[in-house]
C-alpha cells in the first residue's frame, strides 16, 4: 500500500479506508494470534502490538515495497503493514514448514525479501544498525529508497542507538527512526529505565529532525511519516519519530501484569486508535458502522483462514536442519 | 532438606546471601519492583531495598560494568544479563574489563561480582534466545563459569560465586525452572571446581552439564546393562581435571554431551584433554555429542532434533560401548 | 610473483576486489582518508571514492549491523574492527545478527560481508589489544574464520572472502605486518577451507595458523632428524579436516601450537577429533601448544614467554615424537 | 593535592602553585617518556597527553585519594594528577617487575587502589561504567566519596557512554564525565566521527548540567570540576565537562601526522596550558620567572630520577606470568 499523502490537502477517503484496514488487520492478527496462544498451539514466547496499530500502519504507508524496514520481538503489526504475508507469518508463529522461515525462526524473526523487511529481532536494538545499512544502500544505489527502523522506549537505553542516530546524521542517511514508546520495557516503566523520557530529545541533539506523536492518532502518525520518507527520499538526511502509544496486553503473552495499575487499561481503552479511527472514517468520509462491519469481518475471515491454514502446514522437517547455515546460492 | 523450584532455590540463595552479606548487590533488568523478569529476584527488593537491589536501564555493558566498578570498590554485585545471548553485547566488559582486573593490576584491585543469565534452550525461544555460550566465557582467563543442572546445585553454586573474590559467570537453565528438587536447609554451598558423580560405572564416564544434564540422567537411568558413570560437571571453568579423569581411567571411555554446538564447543576441551591424559587407559575414541553446526532453532520438532535426547545420548553411549581399539 | 610485505598484499586484495565488483565497501575507523590506521587501506579513497571508502566513528557494534543491512541490500562491504579485541562490543551484531542471517530468514537474504581485524599478538600491546578470539568466533555458526600468515595468503583469503557469500571473519597479523613475500601477480584466491601444507614429514603432523605459524615454521626449519608435516590451516572454520587427518593417518601424532590460550582454544577442536577420528593410528598422545591460563602480558619478556616460542615448539615436537603407547 | 577552591574569591597562590606543578609534572612526564620510547626504550605503543594538562591538573584538584577516576589509553596525566605514583608509572611503561603491575599491563592500564585509580583502559569507552560503578559504590557507602570518568572526543561515538549518562542520571550518582575534546579520534577529525561536535549537548539531554570549558585554561577547568565535584558530594547528582583542548603529539609516538595541517601546531602552542599559567602566576601571584624555572628544574629532575630508577629495574619475571589470573587473597 503507497499512499501519496498530502498534509495540506488531508487523507482522501480511499487512504483513510486502506489505513483502517491495515490497523484492522493486525488488531486481528493480534488477537488472532493471542487466542492460539493462550489455547497453547504456539510454542515459545509472543509479544503482541495491540493498541500500538496506528504506529505500523501510519508508518508503513508512504512505503514501498523497495524500501527497507527492520523491527523487534514486537514486530508482527510492522511486518503486516509493510507487506508480509499473513500465511507464512503464521506459519511461523506455529512452527511450520509452510512458515516464512521453515518454521525454524519463530515470532520474533519474521523476514522477507520481496518486500524490504529485513527483519524482526529479538536482540532489544540488534535491528537498528541492518536498518543503517539498508539506508546506506539506498543512498549509494541512488533510486530514493528508505529505510525505516522501528524500536521501544526500552530500546532508547541501549547504546547502540546512539551509535545509530550519530552514524545516520554524519552520513546523512535515508533512514527513519520510529520510536514506539509504549512507557514500558517489559516490566520497568520509562520512569525507571530513562531519565528522560522525551526519546526525541536524544535524536534531536545529533540535529536529527525528530517530532513526537500521537501515536494512537493513525492520521498524526502519517503526517510525521510522510514527511520524514519525503526528506529521506530527497536526500535530505535522517528523521526521527516518537509515536506515544500503549500496549495494551503484557509483555508477552501470559505475563501476569501484576507491575499494572488498575486504571491503566481503562484509560487505554479510550485511546484505542481502531475506535478513534473508526469515528473519523464515519464522521467524516461518510462510511457507515456497516461498511466498518464488512471490513471487519472480511479480515476477520482472511485472518482465521490463513491461521487455520499454518495450523494443518506439515510441521518443520528436522531434516533441514542444517540448510542455510552459510547461504546455498551465489546472489 | 526441603523440595524447591529450581527458581526458588535461586531465590533463596539470593536471599541468603544478601542477609549475610550486606555489600551484596542486584542489579539487572526486571529485577527488583518486578522481582525477576522470571521471578528469581522475588522479595529482595522487599526485604533489602532499593539502594541494594535496583532495576536497570536495557544497557548490559553498562550494568556490567557498573557492577565491576562497584566491586573494585569494596561491594560484591550481581548483576543478571537476562538471557545468555544478550551477553554479546556486553562481552567487552566481562572479557576485557571483569575478568582481566586483578591480573592487569597485578592483584590491586579484584572484581568479586556474579553475572547471571538464563539459558533458554529447549524453551522454544528460538535462534537469537537459546544459544549454549559456555565455551566463549571457559575461554577466558579470569572468569569462572558455573551452571547448575538441579535446584540444590543451583542455590550452591550460586552462593559460592558470591563468596567467591573474582567474577564468576552463572548460568541457569530456564528449561528446568519449574523442576522441584530437595535442598539443604544449611547454609551449604557447592565448591566452584568441583563436579557431582551422578552414577557410578565402570564401562563409560559421560560428562554433561546445564540443559543438557537432565537429559543424560534421563537417558542413563533406563540403562541397565552399561555401566556409565554419569558426571554433572556444574562447573566448566575451572573443570574438575580430576574426577573426570579418574573416573576416565577406570572405565577407559568417554562421552561428553552438552547442548552448544559441537564445533569448539566445551567438550572438545574436555575430550582432547582426555584424549591426551589418559591416552594408554582409552578403550574407545573420545567422543562428543551436542548440537549440529547450526544457530538454534524455534520449533519444538526442530529444536527437539538441534539438542541431544535421550535417545541420542543412549545410542552414543551404547556405540562407544562396543567400539574396541583395533589391535595395533 | 611480486615480493610484497604482508600489509601491501592486503592493500592490493583490497584494491583488486574494489575494482573487480563495485557493490564492494569499505568502512571503519581510520580507513579512508588516514589510509588505515596502519596503512592497510592507502589509496582506496583515492581510487574508489568516499561513497565506497568511509571513515566511520569509533562504534563497532553500529558499523558492523551497517555492513549487515547494506550486504542484505546488496552490496558486499568490508568493514573493520580495528583490533579484534575491539569485537567484544560488537559480538551481538557479529554472531546474532551477521551470522544468523541466511539461516533465520531460511536463505531468503545472505550477508555478504567480510569483517577485518588485526591480532597484534608478539606487538607488545597490552592484555586488552593482544587477545587470540578465533576460538569463539569458530564457535558461531554461519560464520567463516580465516586468518593467513604470509603476505599471499592474507591477500588470497581475503580476494576470497569478499567474493563469499556469507560473512567471513578475517584476521590478519600485526607481527607480520612488515614481513615480505611473494604473491602471485594474477588473480588468484585461496579457497576458504584448504589449509596449507608447508613441510611434508612422516613422524609428526604440526597444525598451526597465524601468529604461532611463522614461529612453528622457524621451530621446524632447524630439526633435521625428525619429519614434521607442517600443516599452516589458514581458514580456522571451517577447518580442513582432510588434509588434517589425512596426515596424521600417516604421522601417528598430532601437535597443534596457537598464540591463544591452550584451555577452550581452537586446538582443542582438532585434537579432539583427531583423537576420535585416527584413534587407531595415534602413536603418541595428541598435545597442544598454547599460551597459559592468564591474559596476554606487555613486557616484553613476558609476553616473549607467553607465546609458543621456536625453542618451545621444538621440544614438543621431540617430546611427542619420543612419546610410545605402552603396550595395552 | 586537594584544593578546596572558592570560584567567588578566586585561586590562592598555593593552589595556583600547586596546578602549576601539577601540570608541569605531567608535561615532563610525557616528554620524557617521549623520549625515551623515540630512544627505542619503551615497547609497545605509547599515546602522549602533551598540550591538555590542564585538564587533568584542573579536573583532579578538587579530589581526594579516596574519590575514583577511570581514564584512557591516553591517561598518564590523570593518572599523576590523582596521585599516582611516576616511579612505578615509569616502571610499567617500560616493562619491569618494578612496575605498577608487574611490568605485564604496560601504559595504557595504569591503576593505584591507593589513590583511587580504578584504571586506565585501552577500549574506547571501556572504563566508563567501571566509574558509574565506583559512584554507585560511593553512593551507597554515603562518605560523599566522587568519581571521575575521563574520556575523549572519540569514546562520545561509543553506545556505552551514552548508556553510563542515562543510568547515572536516573540513579543520580555522584559522578564526573570529563570529555576531553581534543578534536581527534586516532587520525579521523571531529567533524567525520560526531555528527554534533557539541558532547557537552550529548549529555544535557539526560538532564545532567553539562558545560564546556576551555580546557587549556587551568583556572577554568578548576572551576568546573569544583563545582561539579561539590555537586556530587552533596548527593545533588552527575555532572558533565567537555574540555576543548589539544593534542600536541600524533596519535602514538610514531604517527607522522600527514593528515594534520601545517598550522594547526602553530595555533596549539599559543594556547600552551603551561605558558598561559605560567604567565597568570607572574602576573597575578608574584612569582618570578626564576621562582618558576626552579620549580620547572625540581620537576625535571624528579622525572628523570624516576625514569633512570625504573630503567634500572629488574625486567619482569615470567615466573610470575600467571599469578593474579584469579585474585589471590579474600579481601
Ligand atoms: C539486548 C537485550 N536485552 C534484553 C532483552 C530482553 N527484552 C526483550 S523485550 C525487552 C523490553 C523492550 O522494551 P521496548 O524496547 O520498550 O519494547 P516493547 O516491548 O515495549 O515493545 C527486554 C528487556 C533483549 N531481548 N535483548
Ligand atoms: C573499542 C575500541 N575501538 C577502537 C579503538 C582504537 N582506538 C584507540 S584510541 C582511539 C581514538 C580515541 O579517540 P578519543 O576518544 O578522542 O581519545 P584521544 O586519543 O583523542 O585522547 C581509537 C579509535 C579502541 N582502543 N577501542
Ligand atoms: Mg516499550
Ligand atoms: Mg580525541
Amino acid at each position: 500500500m503507497t499512499i501519496v499523502h498530502d498534509p495540506e490537502t488531508g487523507i482522501d477517503r480511499n487512504t483513510a479506508i486502506d489505513l483502517y484496514r491495515s490497523m484492522r488487520t493486525i488488531r486481528q492478527f493480534e488477537t488472532t494470534a493471542g487466542d492460539l496462544f493462550a489455547a497453547g498451539k504456539l510454542p515459545g514466547f509472543i509479544h503482541l502490538s495491540i493498541g500500538q496499530e496506528a504506529v505500523a500502519a501510519g508508518v508503513c504507508a508512504p512505503l514501498e515495497d523497495s524500501d527497507y524496514i527492520t523491527t523487534t520481538h514486537r514486530g508482527h503489526g510492522h511486518c503486516l503493514a509493510k507487506g508480509g504475508r499473513m500465511r507464512e507469518m503464521m506459519g511461523e508463529l506455529f512452527g511450520r514448514e509452510g512458515g516464512y522461515a521453515l518454521g525454524r525462526s519463530g515470532s520474533m524473526h519474521i523476514a522477507d525479501n520481496s518486500v524490504g523487511i529485513l527483519g524482526a529481532n529479538a536482540i532489544v536494538g540488534g535491528g537498528i544498525p541492518m536498518a543503517v545499512g539498508g539506508a546506506l544502500a539506498a543512498k549509494l544505489t541512488g533510486d530514493g529508497q528508505v529505510s525505516v527502523s522501528f524500536f521501544g522506549d526500552g530500546a532508547a537505553a541501549e547504546g547502540v542507538l546512539h551509535e545509530c542516530l550519530n552514524i545516520a546524521a554524519l552520513w546523512k542517511l535515508p533512514i527513519v527512526f520510529v520510536c514506539e514508546h509504549n512507557g514500558y520495557a517489559e516490566m520497568t516503566p520509562v520512569s525507571v529505565h530513562l531519565a528522560n523520557p522525551d526519546v526525541a530529545a536524544l535524536a534531536a541533539v545529533y540535529g536529527i529532525p525528530a517530532v513526537k506523536v500521537n501515536g494512537n492518532d493513525v492520521a498524526a502518525v502519517l503526517a510525521a511519516s510522510h514527511k520524514a520518507v519525503a526528506r529521506a527520499r530527497a536526500g535530505e538526511g535522517p528523521s526521527f519519530i516518537e509515536a506515544r502509544t500503549n500496549r495494551w496486553r503484557g509483555h508477552f503473552e501470559g505475563d501476569p501484569q501484576k507491575y499494572r495499575h488498575r486504571d491503566e487499561l481503562n484509560v487505554m481503552s479510550q485511546q484505542d486508535p481502531l475506535k478513534m479511527w473508526h469515528a473519523t472514517l464515519t464522521s467524516e468520509h461518510g462510511l457507515t458502522r456497516d461498511d466498518l462491519d464488512l471490513i471487519d469481518a472480511e479480515i476477520r475471515d482472511r485472518v482465521l483462514t490463513s491461521a487455520a491454514e499454518a495450523e494443518a502446514m506439515a510441521p518443520s522437517d528436522p531434516a533441514g536442519l542444517t540448510r542455510h547455515v552459510y547461504p546455498e546460492a551465489a546472489r | 532438606m526441603t523440595a524447591l523450584k529450581y527458581w526458588q532455590a535461586i531465590n533463596r540463595a539470593l536471599h541468603e546471601e544478601m542477609a549475610r552479606d550486606d555489600r551484596v548487590l542486584l542489579i539487572g533488568e526486571d529485577v527488583a519492583e518486578p522481582g525477576g523478569p522470571f521471578g528469581a529476584s522475588k522479595g529482595l527488593l522487599e526485604a533489602f531495598g532499593a539502594e541494594r537491589v535496583r532495576d536497570s536501564p536495557i544497557s548490559e555493558a553498562a550494568i556490567v560494568g557498573t557492577a565491576l566498578g562497584a566491586a573494585m570498590a569494596g561491594y560484591r554485585p550481581i548483576v543478571e544479563v537476562m538471557f545468555l545471548d544478550f551477553v554479546t553485547v556486553a562481552m567487552d566488559q566481562v572479557v576485557n574489563q571483569a575478568a582481566k582486573v586483578s591480573y592487569m593490576s597485578a592483584g590491586n584491585f579484584a572484581a568479586p561480582m556474579v553475572i547471571r543469565s538464563i539459558c533458554a534452550s529447549g524453551r522454544r525461544t528460538g535462534p537469537q534466545h537459546s544459544q549454549n555460550l559456555e565455551a566463549w566465557l571457559a575461554h577466558v582467563p579470569g572468569l569462572k563459569v558455573v551452571w547448575g543442572s538441579t535446584p540444590a546445585d543451583a542455590r550452591g553454586l550460586l552462593k559460592a560465586a558470591i563468596r567467591d573474590d573474582g567474577p564468576v559467570y552463572v548460568i541457569e537453565s530456564l528449561a528446568e525452572w519449574s523442576t522441584r528438587g530437595e535442598v539443604p536447609d544449611d547454609d551449604e554451598i557447592v565448591p566452584i571446581g568441583s563436579a557431582a558423580v551422578r552414577r557410578e560405572g565402570d564401562d563409560l564416564t559421560l560428562v554433561t552439564w546445564g540443559g543438557a544434564a537432565p537429559r543424560a540422567a534421563t537417558a542413563v537411568e533406563q540403562m541397565e546393562d552399561v555401566g556409565v558413570e554419569l558426571i554433572d560437571l556444574r562447573t566448566i571453568s575451572p573443570w574438575d581435571r580430576d574426577t573426570v579423569l579418574e573416573s576416565v581411567r577406570k572405565t577407559g571411555r568417554l562421552l561428553v554431551v552438552h547442548d552448544a554446538v559441537v564445533e569448539f564447543g566445551v567438550g572438545a576441551e574436555i575430550a582432547a584433554t582426555v584424549a591426551a591424559e589418559c591416552f594408554d587407559e582409552l578403550r574407545a575414541p573420545v567422543r562428543r555429542l551436542g548440537a549440529p553446526y547450526a544457530p538454534a532453532p524455534f520449533a519444538p520438532q526442530l529444536e527437539a532434533a538441534y539438542l541431544p535426547q535421550p535417545e541420542d545420548i543412549a545410542s552414543a553411549v551404547l556405540e562407544t560401548v562396543k567400539t574396541v581399539r583395533k589391535a595395533s
